[in-house]
């Protein structure tokens, strides 16, 4: 472990030589042949607010949730302000003083707000007594936190952020002294995150200790008084927020100097391939996903979609490959595409030259129990090409599987494993790589990196840009703002199911950006 | 990445789960006051000593092999169709009714017409419950189960009210012209000179059954329909995005499975009992899910784990023959068996990963 | 060595099936020698059992219930050399002996004996499955009612309509209470192992029952009134014992041949009347010299004793 | 249909929906935990074999009902085992277990009793008897008035005759039975126990994390099964009928699981839909009645499969959507 800082370090609101309030000791854990932390120690200093970085994958979630007793470690031992403390189960964690918020709400759906505060929190055998007391404390830490909440609300009628609030309630409600926080912003607009914040500050000054996993620099970089960088499983570096840099941060986390230009030549547009006029989706709870987007992508250039995840990106991309029905219109080099019916599925859009590379490859854009050969004409298996009469052309298909994880370095290339198998970067090669070769008059590409470390972010970056250079049109929706400005020709801003501008890249900033994705048009707000 | 080399997966944990259960039937039939490997040794005896043994052995697994089938297209698309009794409840009385329905002059006329016949009941039992599944979310055991009790009280008003020929007492039907009679593997094998019991009821529908097992392997491995079957059994969201549609692939995995567990009456219905008669089926619908579940739904496994469970089954009824032990333990061996192999499969396979993984690491350890 | 397969019910059914056991195992204690035995458990294994039996040597083969017919009558030319018996139909090969029984003249004396016992006027029938055979118990009945009070009220119900109804004792009880509560005072059950519910609830409601084909009268004692045998356990004892080769062709057991007759012994000695049995002796002995003669359901399909 | 018909129908219903009732509710607390039970009819199966053979042996219709619910409970564990610990297919688990008990009872009643997989008739103390409310006309004034018990109902007014036939004289079980329902009411949204309960079954992970052991809570859901099951096979045979006899259950715990979607998992409803789909099968018995209640001859097949047809209706969504606990019928895994 590379020391950067002397971590016992004082920050604002901790009493002079306390103990730390949490400190841990050589944690390992496997899931079967995976090895999600190693020998880890980290020490977190009481009244701080202590940051988590590191690449999907890398083990954040799993330590904290180590911490928090959902899992047990397979070796090491929790310290909590000084005494060693066994916590086999949540229980314990809870009893240590330690409230969690996990990545992925842990609510009852179908219960109210105030039961699911109570849950596992009951005063007796009886419930009557309980909620009437619950719902006053309640009431008494939501207006001292301005976290205001119905208790009677059901949890799936609400918003996502106000779930959240009720994650924080809870923990707040069992007394925490320690808050973890896994990934709280992925869902929360920007003026959410920072209320969040705010309250997060509000209690560290009260003295209790938060830790905060993000994968946004940003945001560490704000609200942090230390930070742990973490990669493949292991902690990497400790560092004082205030000493450190972005740059330095993004190195320690992928383990070599980053370089996030990427070398293009400028676009030359050629005729619209893909005209998208008044497009609206409306969910099954028939709130409105998208409310009427137009947009133009032509041959040979990327128009990059940028904002906070869920204001509809993710519904674009699935109207125009076919999975969500819509009304409004697209047109395929001047020809109108359905919206509707029998033949608004995806395999109708692959006939249209339309290829897809899927936001979420685990969930959509491989059978991850399908060998890689498989997976290869997954989408296309229908092609006359890959068929001989009634049957499929398996041992052609496998020849061609070769040579394509040949051509996108996959590793290992063997055709035969199973998707799961590969790695998340080698999967996401998988999927460019079938995406890539049926050499299509569109692409629509989402986060097509993340969860993939640097060097194959590199290799698929240059895979969509030569794309492009062959004269086709690509679509590319992204969260990450450094990945949008560094492969756009043209950036689309979206926000609550809309368009809020297109901006150029070379004639804008993050902030602009930054805004926009915030609801805020040029006009009212801008600098 | 697989903790345990696909051999493991496949032979190792269903053998090891076997033999628990295995080893309990032997405890129960001790329990039970009689000598376990006595016992065995009839069972073997009887289903594989004689051709007349085989007879029963290779009859009793014609009708699993058919409903095994059944269940394992259905579970590649992730569907439990736990109504195979049903669907070959209807396919016989489908098989009956073509069978009854004209006076046949050559059963190599009748038997195509006969297995449409049951396919297509069959496949219309199942419609329904795919249908709701697929359109109204309907949950398909529950309606298979429904459908299963349904069947038979069709069945069962059909052969009381409608079939039953004037002045007969049985609740069954008529028996079916001489031109429907399929023969049997002892008219079959006497072509080619082997000598084969004359009395058992092994017939030309075991050669259908070893057909239909390539002809299922075909479909789910080696066509596009099976591809996409698979695909939306092992993820629907991915099914989703490759343009496949779900409700295409429930439907007609659930017709294919109907009709296969329908075209099981060619066997019991047509080539034996050549009449329709109340519960011709005899559990071999839930058998199916048994065969199924050992021989992991693959058609290869399916053939063996059938065969396997005709032995069960024709040396059970030897055991109640020649020993005091009631017909019903094959019941009990049966439930330990869907036990071991299905429900408690992680109980042999969670040691068995461990094993593995142990090894593993030891290598990976002396590798490095 | 000679072989007996039972129907649906099993052999303890206390009934039908039970009868046939008793008369074997009587065969069994008498000679020193042994029978093979086999219980059905589905409709699909009729002609395993059968041809298993007659494939390992088994000679007689016995078997109870017409449910056996149609299959018998397929597997009786395989194996000429074989001996079968049937009990309830008439199959038509050479090397088979059909047992019918006349059940109309003993359910018509058990009929006199409800009639007379009957305080409410109302009495009872509760038949297995609904077939022309357990009409004619039925029609039987009503008549030896109707012979002893014309003002009687037979109230009849069929179990079932399926050989599930020969074993749903739940159902028979059932049924049983709801006789009762339309007044019936005695109820004669002719179905076979579901008659052991009917019996039972009777007995709760301390009312009077009558049992079948077996003496049930020991089940409940003081509460069967009687039961109407059916002598199968003499069919079959006498199969055995005539062994392989014996006679074929149709035999009919009825009152005049002690074949069928009503039950009397230790149990039922108390609440049947003197009168009520003479009556029932002396009508015995009309029907067995032709002077009297009962309906038969099965010879024409019609009852003029009782609307089904 | 008159009066006293009408009475003798819904006092029928009311003994054939006890065993629906308490298998209903069993399978209510099982699922409402998460896990799916398709074995319910293993379970009452076991539990009147081995209620029936103890009681008859010991002659005592409690040791019996004790050791019909120690089996039930066997069989609830197995179940928990394969579906809680190890994880396995809840479904196929409940399959196997409907074998294993369908055989299991005859194998071991031939052992024990030689009567072709049934119990002896069970008399005396072995059965549970009728209880008889108080100002009821029943067996004992019948006795001491030295007239039958029908002539003396045949008079009473309707209200007496009500209060007599309908809600007097049945076993204790059908009383314990139609407590439960408000009983498993109250334990699930009143008490601690069963917000726990309701909970698990929606998202095991929300319970896991606020400290509540998922297993244990499933396990205690489990142990209610066993001793539901257990009473409504121990009735079947002790209270029902007068001893067991083979596969006596006949589907009931299918049905008691068609009621229970029916009823869409809340217990009230669980009782409407047991009383209806045991008014069925009385129905079903008196087919007097049925003819008189309809214009055209029913056929009973039809009316025999009344339940499972309602069930698919109601399943298919056209008359109120049947929404089944979230997280019902999957095994809750943490680590893959
Ligand atoms: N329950 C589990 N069972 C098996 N493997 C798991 C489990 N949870 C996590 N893993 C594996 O452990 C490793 C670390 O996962 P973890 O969720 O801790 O990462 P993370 O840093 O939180 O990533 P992310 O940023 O995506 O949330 C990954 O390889 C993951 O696949
Ligand atoms: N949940 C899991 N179950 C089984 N194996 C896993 C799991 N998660 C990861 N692996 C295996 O662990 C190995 C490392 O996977 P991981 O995704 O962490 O790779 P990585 O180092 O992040 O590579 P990349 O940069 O390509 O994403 C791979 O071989 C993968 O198959
Ligand atoms: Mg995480
Ligand atoms: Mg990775």
């Amino acid at each position: 472990m590379k020391d950067l800082a002397d971590t016992s370090g004082q920050p604002p609101g901790a009493a002079p030589n306390a103990p730390p309030a949490i400190e841990l000791r050589g944690i390992s854990k496997a899931f079967g042949p995976v090895q999600a932390n190693k020998d880890i120690s980290l020490s977190v200093a009481k009244g701080a607010i202590h940051g988590i970085i590191g690449e999907n994958g890398a083990g954040k979630s799993t330590l904290m949730s180590i911490l928090y007793g959902f899992y047990k470690a397979d070796r090491g031992e929790i310290l909590i302000n000084g005494q060693v403390t066994q916590i086999p189960d949540s229980q314990a964690a809870i009893a240590a003083g330690i409230g969690m918020v996990f990545q992925h709400f842990k609510l009852v759906e179908n219960f109210t707000v105030l039961e699911n505060v109570v849950l596992g929190a009951e005063e007796g055998a009886l419930l009557r007594t309980t909620m009437s007391n619950a719902r006053k404390h309640l009431t008494e830490i939501a207006e001292e936190y301005e976290m205001n909440v119905d208790p009677d609300a059901v949890i799936e009628e609400i918003g996502v952020g106000q779930q959240q609030r009720v994650e924080i309630l809870k923990s707040l409600y069992r007394n925490a002294e320690i808050l973890i926080l896994d990934e709280p912003t992925g869902v929360l607009t920007p003026a959410e995150a920072d209320h969040l914040f705010r309250i997060l500050r509000g209690l560290r000054d009260e003295g209790k200790t938060i830790i905060l996993i993000t994968h946004k620099l940003r945001e560490i970089m704000d609200v942090t008084d230390t930070v742990s960088v973490m990669r493949r499983g292991e902690m990497t570096a400790t560092v004082k927020t205030a000493e450190t840099s972005p740059e330095e941060l993004a190195e320690l986390m992928v383990g070599r100097k980053v370089l996030l230009r990427v070398n293009k030549r400028p676009a030359q547009p050629g005729p619209t391939v893909l005209k998208v006029e008044n497009l609206r989706v409306v969910d099954e709870d028939k709130v409105e996903r998208l409310k009427g987007v137009s947009l133009e992508v032509r041959a040979g250039e990327i128009l990059g979609i940028a904002g906070v995840a869920g204001n509809g990106q993710s519904e674009l991309l699935n109207v125009l490959g076919g999975i969500t029905r819509a009304t409004g219109s697209v047109q395929i080099n001047g020809q109108e595409i359905d919206l509707t019916g029998k033949h608004s599925d995806g395999r109708s859009r692959r006939k249209r030259g339309i290829s897809h590379v899927p936001e979420d490859r685990q969930r959509a854009g491989l059978i991850m129990d399908f060998a890689a050969w498989e997976n290869m004409v997954f989408g296309y298996q229908w092609d006359p090409a890959l068929n001989t009469g009634w049957l499929m052309d398996n041992a052609g298909i496998k020849a061609e599987t070769e040579g394509k994880m040949e051509r996108f370095d996959v590793r290992p290339p063997n055709p035969q494993l199973a998707a799961k198998s590969f790695s998340g970067g080698n999967q996401q090669k998988i999927v460019l790589a079938r995406e890539i070769e049926r050499n299509p008059d569109l692409l629509l590409v989402g986060q097509p990196t993340r969860g993939v470390d640097i060097g194959a972010i590199e290799f698929i970056h240059q895979q969509i840009i030569d794309l492009r250079d062959a004269g086709k049109a690509i679509l590319l929706v992204s969260v990450e703002l450094d990945e949008i400005m560094g492969l756009s020709d043209r950036i689309a801003v979206m926000f609550d199911g809309q368009i809020m501008g297109e901006r150029l890249p070379d004639e804008t900033n993050e902030g602009e950006l930054g805004l926009l994705m915030a609801g805020v048009t040029s006009g009212e707000g801008a600098r | 990445m697989d903790v345990m080399p696909k051999w493991a997966d496949v032979v190792l944990v269903p053998v090891v789960s076997l033999l628990l259960a295995m080893v309990i039937s032997a405890l129960v039939i001790l329990g039970i006051g009689e000598d376990p490997w006595a016992a065995l040794k009839l069972m073997v005896q009887g289903s594989f000593g004689s051709t007349y043994g085989w007879g029963y052995t290779l009859f009793y697994a014609t009708n699993f092999i058919f409903t095994g089938l059944a269940f394992a297209v259905a579970s590649h698309a992730s569907m439990f169709n736990i109504g195979a009794e049903g669907q070959a409840t209807l396919g016989g009385l489908g098989v009956a009714l073509v069978c009854l329905a004209l006076p046949w002059p050559h059963w190599a006329l009748a038997l195509p017409a006969a297995m449409v016949g049951g396919a297509l009941f069959g496949a219309a039992w199942a419609f329904l419950p795919a249908w709701l599944a697929a359109k109204r979310g309907s949950h398909i055991v529950i309606t298979t189960i429904m459908f299963n009790f349904i069947g038979a009280a069709v069945l069962n008003y059909m052969l009381v009210n409608v079939m039953r020929p004037a002045g007969s007492m049985d609740p069954a039907s008529a028996k079916f012209p001489d031109g429907t009679n399929l023969p049997s593997l002892h008219d079959i094998l006497a072509v080619v000179g082997i000598p084969f019991s004359k009395s058992a009821p092994a017939n030309l529908a075991f050669i259908i059954a070893l057909i239909a097992c390539v002809v299922v392997w075909l479909l789910i491995w080696r066509t596009r329909f099976g591809f996409e079957l698979r695909a939306y059994g092992k993820s629907e969201s991915a099914a989703v995005y490759a343009g496949i549609s779900p409700t295409k692939i429930i439907v007609v995995a659930m017709l294919i499975s109907g009709g296969l567990a329908g075209m099981m009456a060619v066997n019991n219905v047509m080539g034996e009992a050549e009449r329709l008669v109340l519960n011709s089926v005899e559990g071999a619908g839930f058998i199916g899910i048994a065969v199924a579940l050992m021989g992991r739904n693959h058609p290869l496994g399916i053939l063996l784990a059938a065969i396997l469970f005709g032995f069960l089954y024709q040396g059970g009824a030897e055991l109640a023959l020649w020993m005091s032990i009631p017909r019903e333990l094959i019941v009990v061996i049966q439930g330990l068996v869907i036990l071991f192999t299905g429900a408690l499969d992680n109980m042999v396979r969670m040691p068995i990963e461990k094993i593995f993984l142990a090894i593993r690491r030891s290598k990976q350890a002396a590798g490095e | 060595e000679p072989a007996i397969i039972f129907d649906l019910g099993g052999k303890f059914d206390k009934s039908f099936n039970e009868s046939a056991y008793t008369g074997a195992k009587r065969w069994a204690d008498k000679t020193g020698g042994t029978f093979r035995e086999i219980e059905m458990q589905s409709e699909a294994q009729r002609e395993q059992a059968l041809r298993r039996l007659a494939e390992s040597g088994s000679n007689p083969v016995v078997m109870t219930g017409f449910a056996f017919g149609n299959v018998l009558a397929e597997v009786a030319p395989d194996y000429p050399d074989t001996s079968f018996a049937i009990i309830d139909m008439v199959v038509d090969q050479p090397n088979v002996r059909s047992v019918v029984f006349s059940e109309h003249e003993g359910s018509y004396l058990v009929g006199m004996l409800a009639a007379n016992a009957s305080k409410s006027g109302t009495v009872g029938f509760i038949g297995g499955m609904d077939i022309p055979l357990i009409r004619k118990f039925a029609c039987g009945y009503a008549e030896g009612v109707k012979a002893v009070n014309p003002d009687a009220k037979i109230i009849s119900n069929m179990t079932g309509t399926t050989p599930a109804a020969w074993n749903d004792p739940v159902k028979g009880s059932e049924l049983t209470k709801a006789q009762i509560s339309q007044g019936a005072d005695v109820v004669f059950a002719a179905a076979g192992g579901t008659g052991v519910g009917v019996l039972q609830a009777a007995a709760d409601a301390e009312i009077l029952s009558i049992g079948v084909d077996s003496n049930q009268n020991h089940l409940h004692p003081g509460k069967v009134l009687t039961s109407m045998v059916k002598r199968v356990d003499n069919a079959v004892e006498k199969a055995f014992d005539d062994g392989p080769g014996f006679e074929t062709g149709i035999v009919v057991m009825g009152v005049s041949n002690q074949g069928v007759g009503f039950a009397m012994d230790e149990n039922n000695a108390n609440i049947v009347d003197a009168n009520w049995k003479e009556a029932a002796d002396m009508a015995a002995e009309k029907i067995a010299s032709g002077e009297l003669s009962v309906h038969d359901y099965m010879a024409d399909n019609t009852c003029p004793a009782l609307e089904f | 249909m008159d009066f006293s018909t009408l009475i003798q129908v819904l006092d029928s219903t009311l003994r054939l929906a006890t065993p629906l009732l308490l298998a209903c509710l069993a399978g209510l607390f099982s699922e409402r935990s998460g896990i799916f039970d398709i074995g319910l009819e293993a379970k009452m199966l076991i539990s009147a074999f081995f209620s029936a053979a103890v009681a008859y042996t010991s002659g005592s219709v409690w040791l019996g009902l004790l050791a019909g619910v120690a089996a039930s409970m066997v069989f609830a564990f197995i179940h928990g085992l394969a579906s809680i610990t190890f994880r396995g297919n809840q479904l196929i688990s409940g399959v196997a277990l409907n074998f294993l008990a369908s055989g299991m009872t005859v194998l071991i009643a031939q052992s024990w009793f030689q009567q072709g997989g049934r119990t002896p008739s069970l008399i005396g103390g072995a059965r549970f008897e009728g209880v008889e409310l108080p100002f009821a006309i029943g067996p004992s004034d019948a006795a001491a008035a030295g007239r039958p018990l029908n002539e003396m109902l045949s008079e009473a007014g309707p209200l007496q005759l009500f209060y007599s036939e309908l809600i007097s004289g049945h076993s204790i079980l059908v009383y314990i039975a139609l407590a439960a329902v408000p009983a498993t009411w109250w334990i699930l949204f009143r008490t601690r126990f069963g917000l726990r309960l309701r909970a698990v079954g929606e998202n095991p992970a929300a319970v896991d994390t606020a400290g509540i052991s998922v297993v244990g809570l499933r396990y205690a859901a489990i142990g209610i099964v066993g001793i539901l099951c257990g009473l409504a096979g121990a009735y079947l045979a002790t209270g029902l009928q007068a001893g067991f006899v083979k596969d006596m259950t006949a589907g009931r715990g299918y049905i008691a699981l068609a009621a229970l979607i029916f009823a869409k998992w809340r217990p009230w409803h669980a009782l409407g839909a047991c009383l209806l789909f045991g008014l069925l099968q009385a129905l079903a018995l008196r087919t007097d009645v049925v003819e008189t209640l309809f214009p055209f001859k029913m056929p009973v097949q039809l009316l025999d499969s009344l339940p499972y047809i309602l069930t698919v209706v109601i399943l298919a969504g056209f008359v109120g959507k049947a929404i089944p606990p979230r997280a019902g019928g999957q095994p809750y895994v943490k680590e893959r």
